[in-house]
């Protein structure tokens, strides 16, 4: 009985682990920060990622070789990029898009090295979240029904005989 | 011969048990009277050998042909009367009769279907709506089709209910012309007395056990 | 041959009951006309908006009357027990089966029949060409309606809450016949090419047979067991 | 106690295992090690889950189909409780696969539900389920139960091939090709955690499947325990 919700109550505390280690790797990897948030000043000096969309007609330089210049606009707020690094693929005006890279605020310029697509974990984690959470719940109810089963016809004393009368049914 | 051979019957809902382990047997030209306090069973036994319902257990034979296995067999041989009158309501008594005997693959003449309307007295309402037919006239024509049929067993549900006099004569007169034809007859009953002037047998079905009765303890 | 003459006294007590009592074809025809009623109020349509919808509307109507008589099919054999004596009687179920799927397939189809003009008169909809196509594809739905949905009548009257069971096992599973016969009608009404429309009534045919002979089949188990 | 059951109870444990190890494996690889897609982005991991679910939930079906058709053979109450059994699993699965397939249209075809062959015929599906859960709820006759849910259960397994041509032919009628998945081409990285995934939600679903007719039987067992004292009882009060 308290082995069963040992057991349990490990798996719990794994799943929560790993939810909590996941959140922690996003928050790292994969969040992106406000255009608004970088230029108060106290920006974090290694590299960031930001979120927003190239500017329509700002575009300029030689994008197939991974030099470009265009402005990047979030809201109300917009911001010079000078693009650095590899092609990218998918670099075009009206893109909404994910830029790595440091904001340079002597320049006021935004020296991105990389480009992503925007991210929408969003929608997998619900996916995945749902499914994990339903799963789990019911074969937690199941399988404590059992125990409790199990544990209620060996009390009642009736566990030994006549116990094969309904596999005989027919 | 042996009519009904129940070996271990025994019937339970779920996990409501009704009787169990029922063994008795009852000879061709045996009138068998089940007799027993509401809820003991009768009605449950009596649909079991009628093939009406599947025992929990056990099994039986009817003229030595298994009931649960031969069911197309069995009932060939054997005719219920029960609660419902398996009557349709907007078919006339005679229509009634003679869509009654093609379920069981039978084609009767006119006359002789007229013949046996006449015979338990309800000949001139043969064309009447069964809409229209009383209680007892509605267990009249049942006893038409035992008449036509001439069953090799007779399962009886409460024949006398709403029978007047002259029909709880019938219904006797019937029940001894089934067992004059080395038929068998089993019906469940609280009527004592009327059923003491045909019965050759019986028993009494409480707290899920028969006890058996004799002719002389019916009289 | 035993088998067919017990085919023919269920239809023939299903057909005489109806004509005497007329229950099951009026109440059909009274639900089927208020359907085509809230329909024509709901949609304020130009013709050729009725012809898109109309194939849609007249399988919905047809759909749900069907219900209504496959239901009354069998409840109406739990007045004084006769469905006991059907399961007591040493006949093969499989008969009785095939005679009440026949005596269905009859109520159905003639109130379909006759609800049909009205449609026609309602929705302003040009008189067809090709009223014998039309037919087949009432007759071919219908038989499959009635084939699965006897089966389950004969399921859902010996349970609780019988009237709510049997749409709702019925219909998902009548899905390909419902797709399947508004395709064809529309494309019909449409007078477009058969070439449009044929695997629909292919996929019917098919339909009716498999069903057929499942139910056929399964239909002694739940009357008999 | 019956043979089965307590082979079930012997050996789930090596079947829950398994399912565990292999779906971690496959979290593990779907959501960290393979890249995302080239036109979907991250969106696409959604199909690591969905995927399997959709597999696992046809396989379910398909067992509870045989073990209705095995039920009406042998009659043996076991295989009712397994059938009983499969049919919620089932359930869950088709309804968490529609969920997911849901959840993933949104980003990818910017709506909550299209009206997909493949998405219709798992609404079917799902709704035929629910059909015979409240079937088996609606009958009174303990014997019949389990004979009525198995004619439902082949009735409609016969049906859903029909069902999913049907649906594909009429959606290929009115829309054809606009909505559609986007070329996901296989590759080797989606292979591995689509591979792992799909071998945990079978085995998971044979995991899950033992505990719950384990459970059915369990509740069966004790009720006609219960149900002896019960009868019992009353037998000896009627006796007065």
């Amino acid at each position: 009985m308290t082995g069963f919700y040992a057991r349990w109550g490990m798996v719990g505390a794994l799943g929560l682990l790993l939810v909590f280690l996941t959140y922690q790797d996003y928050q790292t990897r994969l969040s992106t920060i406000p255009l608004s948030g970088i230029m108060s000043g106290n920006t974090p000096k290694e590299p960031i990622r930001i979120q927003g969309m190239v500017k329509s007609g700002t575009l300029a330089g030689k994008v197939e070789q991974g030099e470009a210049t265009f402005e990047f606009t979030e809201g109300t707020v917009t911001i010079p990029v000078e693009y650095h690094g590899p092609p990218p693929e998918n670099l075009r005006e009206l893109k909404v898009m994910v830029l790595k890279g440091r904001w340079d605020a002597e320049a006021y310029v935004f020296k991105a090295q990389d480009t992503a697509l925007v991210n929408n974990y969003g929608y997998v984690a619900a996916a995945y979240g749902v499914s994990c959470l339903t799963i789990v719940l019911m074969l937690f109810a199941m399988s404590q029904r059992v125990m409790v089963l199990f544990k209620e016809i060996k009390e009642s004393k009736l566990y030994e005989p006549e116990v094969d009368s309904l596999a005989k049914k027919q | 011969m042996i009519a009904i051979q129940a070996t271990n019957l025994s019937k339970a809902y779920g996990f409501y048990r009704i009787f169990e382990d029922l063994s008795f047997d009852i000879l061709a030209g045996e009138c068998f009277a089940l007799f027993g306090p509401n809820g003991a069973g009768k009605t449950t036994l009596l649909r079991i050998l009628a093939t009406l319902q599947q025992p929990s257990g056990g099994h039986f034979s009817i003229f030595g042909q298994n009931g649960v296995k031969e069911k197309e067999l069995v009932r060939q041989s054997l005719m219920v009367i029960a609660h419902g009158s398996h009557l349709y309501e907007e078919l006339t008594g005679f229509e009634n009769l003679q869509f009654a005997l093609a379920l069981r693959g039978q084609t009767i003449d006119v006359k002789s279907l007229k013949h046996a309307l006449d015979r338990v007295g309800i000949g001139a309402f043969a064309d009447l709506k069964v809409r229209q037919y009383s209680a007892g006239m509605k267990k009249r024509l049942a006893l038409a089709k035992v008449v036509i049929v001439k069953p090799k067993l007779l399962l009886l549900d409460e024949p006398y209910n709403a029978l007047d006099e002259a029909g709880v004569t019938m219904t006797n007169l019937i029940i001894r012309q089934t067992l004059e034809s080395e038929g068998a007859v089993l019906m469940t009953t609280h009527d004592h007395d009327k059923a003491s002037q045909v019965a050759t047998g019986g028993g009494i079905l409480q707290s899920g056990k028969l006890q058996l009765i004799t002719r002389e303890q019916l009289t | 041959m035993p088998f067919l003459k017990t085919i023919q006294w269920v239809v023939w007590k299903d057909l005489v009951c109806e004509l005497r009592s007329r229950e099951t074809i009026s109440s059909m025809l009274f639900f089927a006309l208020i359907v085509i009623l809230v329909f024509s109020f709901s949609f304020s349509m130009d013709q050729d908006a009725a012809r898109q919808l109309i194939a849609g509307i007249i399988w919905v109507a047809f759909a749900f009357t069907g219900i209504i008589g496959l239901g009354k099919s069998f409840s109406s054999e739990l007045q004084n027990d006769c469905l006991e004596a059907l399961q007591v009687s040493p006949i093969p179920k499989g008969a009785v089966y095939l005679g009440k799927v026949l005596a269905n397939f009859l109520f159905i189809l003639s109130v379909e029949i006759l609800l049909f003009p009205l449609f026609i008169l309602f929705f302003n909809l040009d008189v067809v060409a090709e009223l014998g196509l039309l037919l087949l594809v009432f007759f071919l739905a219908t038989l499959g309606l009635s084939s699965v949905g006897t089966l389950f009548s004969a399921l859902t009257v010996q349970i609780r809450a019988r009237e709510v069971m049997l749409p709702v096992l019925l219909l998902p599973l009548a899905v390909p016949v419902m797709i399947a016969a508004v395709e064809a009608t529309r494309g019909i009404l449409n007078g477009d090419p058969y070439s449009f429309y044929s695997q629909w009534i292919q996929l019917l045919v098919v339909f009716d047979i498999i069903f057929t002979v499942v139910s056929f089949w399964l239909f002694e188990l739940i009357l008999d067991s | 106690m019956n043979r089965f059951i307590r082979y079930i109870q012997r050996y789930k444990g090596w079947f829950g295992g398994a399912a565990a190890i292999c779906l971690l494996v496959g979290l593990y690889t779907g959501l960290l090690v393979s890249p995302p897609d080239y036109y979907q982005g991250e969106v696409v991991r959604i199909m690591y889950v969905h995927v399997p679910l959709a597999h696992t939930s046809l396989l379910a079906y398909s067992i509870l189909f045989g073990g209705s058709i095995w039920f009406l053979w042998k009659r043996d109450p076991l295989v009712d409780n397994m059938c009983q059994a499969a049919s919620s699993i089932t359930a869950l699965f088709t309804g968490l696969a529609l969920v997911t397939g849901s959840i993933w249209a949104k980003p990818t075809w910017n709506t909550w539900w299209t009206w997909d062959p493949r998405l219709v015929s798992f609404a079917v599906l799902l709704l035929i389920l629910a059909g015979y859960m409240m079937l088996r709820r609606l009958v009174d006759d303990p014997d019949k139960q389990g004979i009525y849910a198995a004619v439902l259960a082949i009735v409609g397994g016969v049906d859903l091939p029909i069902i999913k041509f049907s649906v594909e032919w009429w959606r290929t009628l009115h829309q054809p090709m606009s909505i559609s998945t986007r070329g996901i081409s296989i590759s080797d990285d989606l292979l591995l955690p689509l591979t792992f995934m799909s071998l945990g939600c079978w085995l998971l679903f044979a995991y899950m499947l033992m505990v719950r007719t384990q459970m059915l039987y369990l509740i069966e067992l004790l009720q006609a325990k219960k149900g002896r004292l019960l009868s019992q009882t009353h037998f000896s009060q009627s006796a007065q």
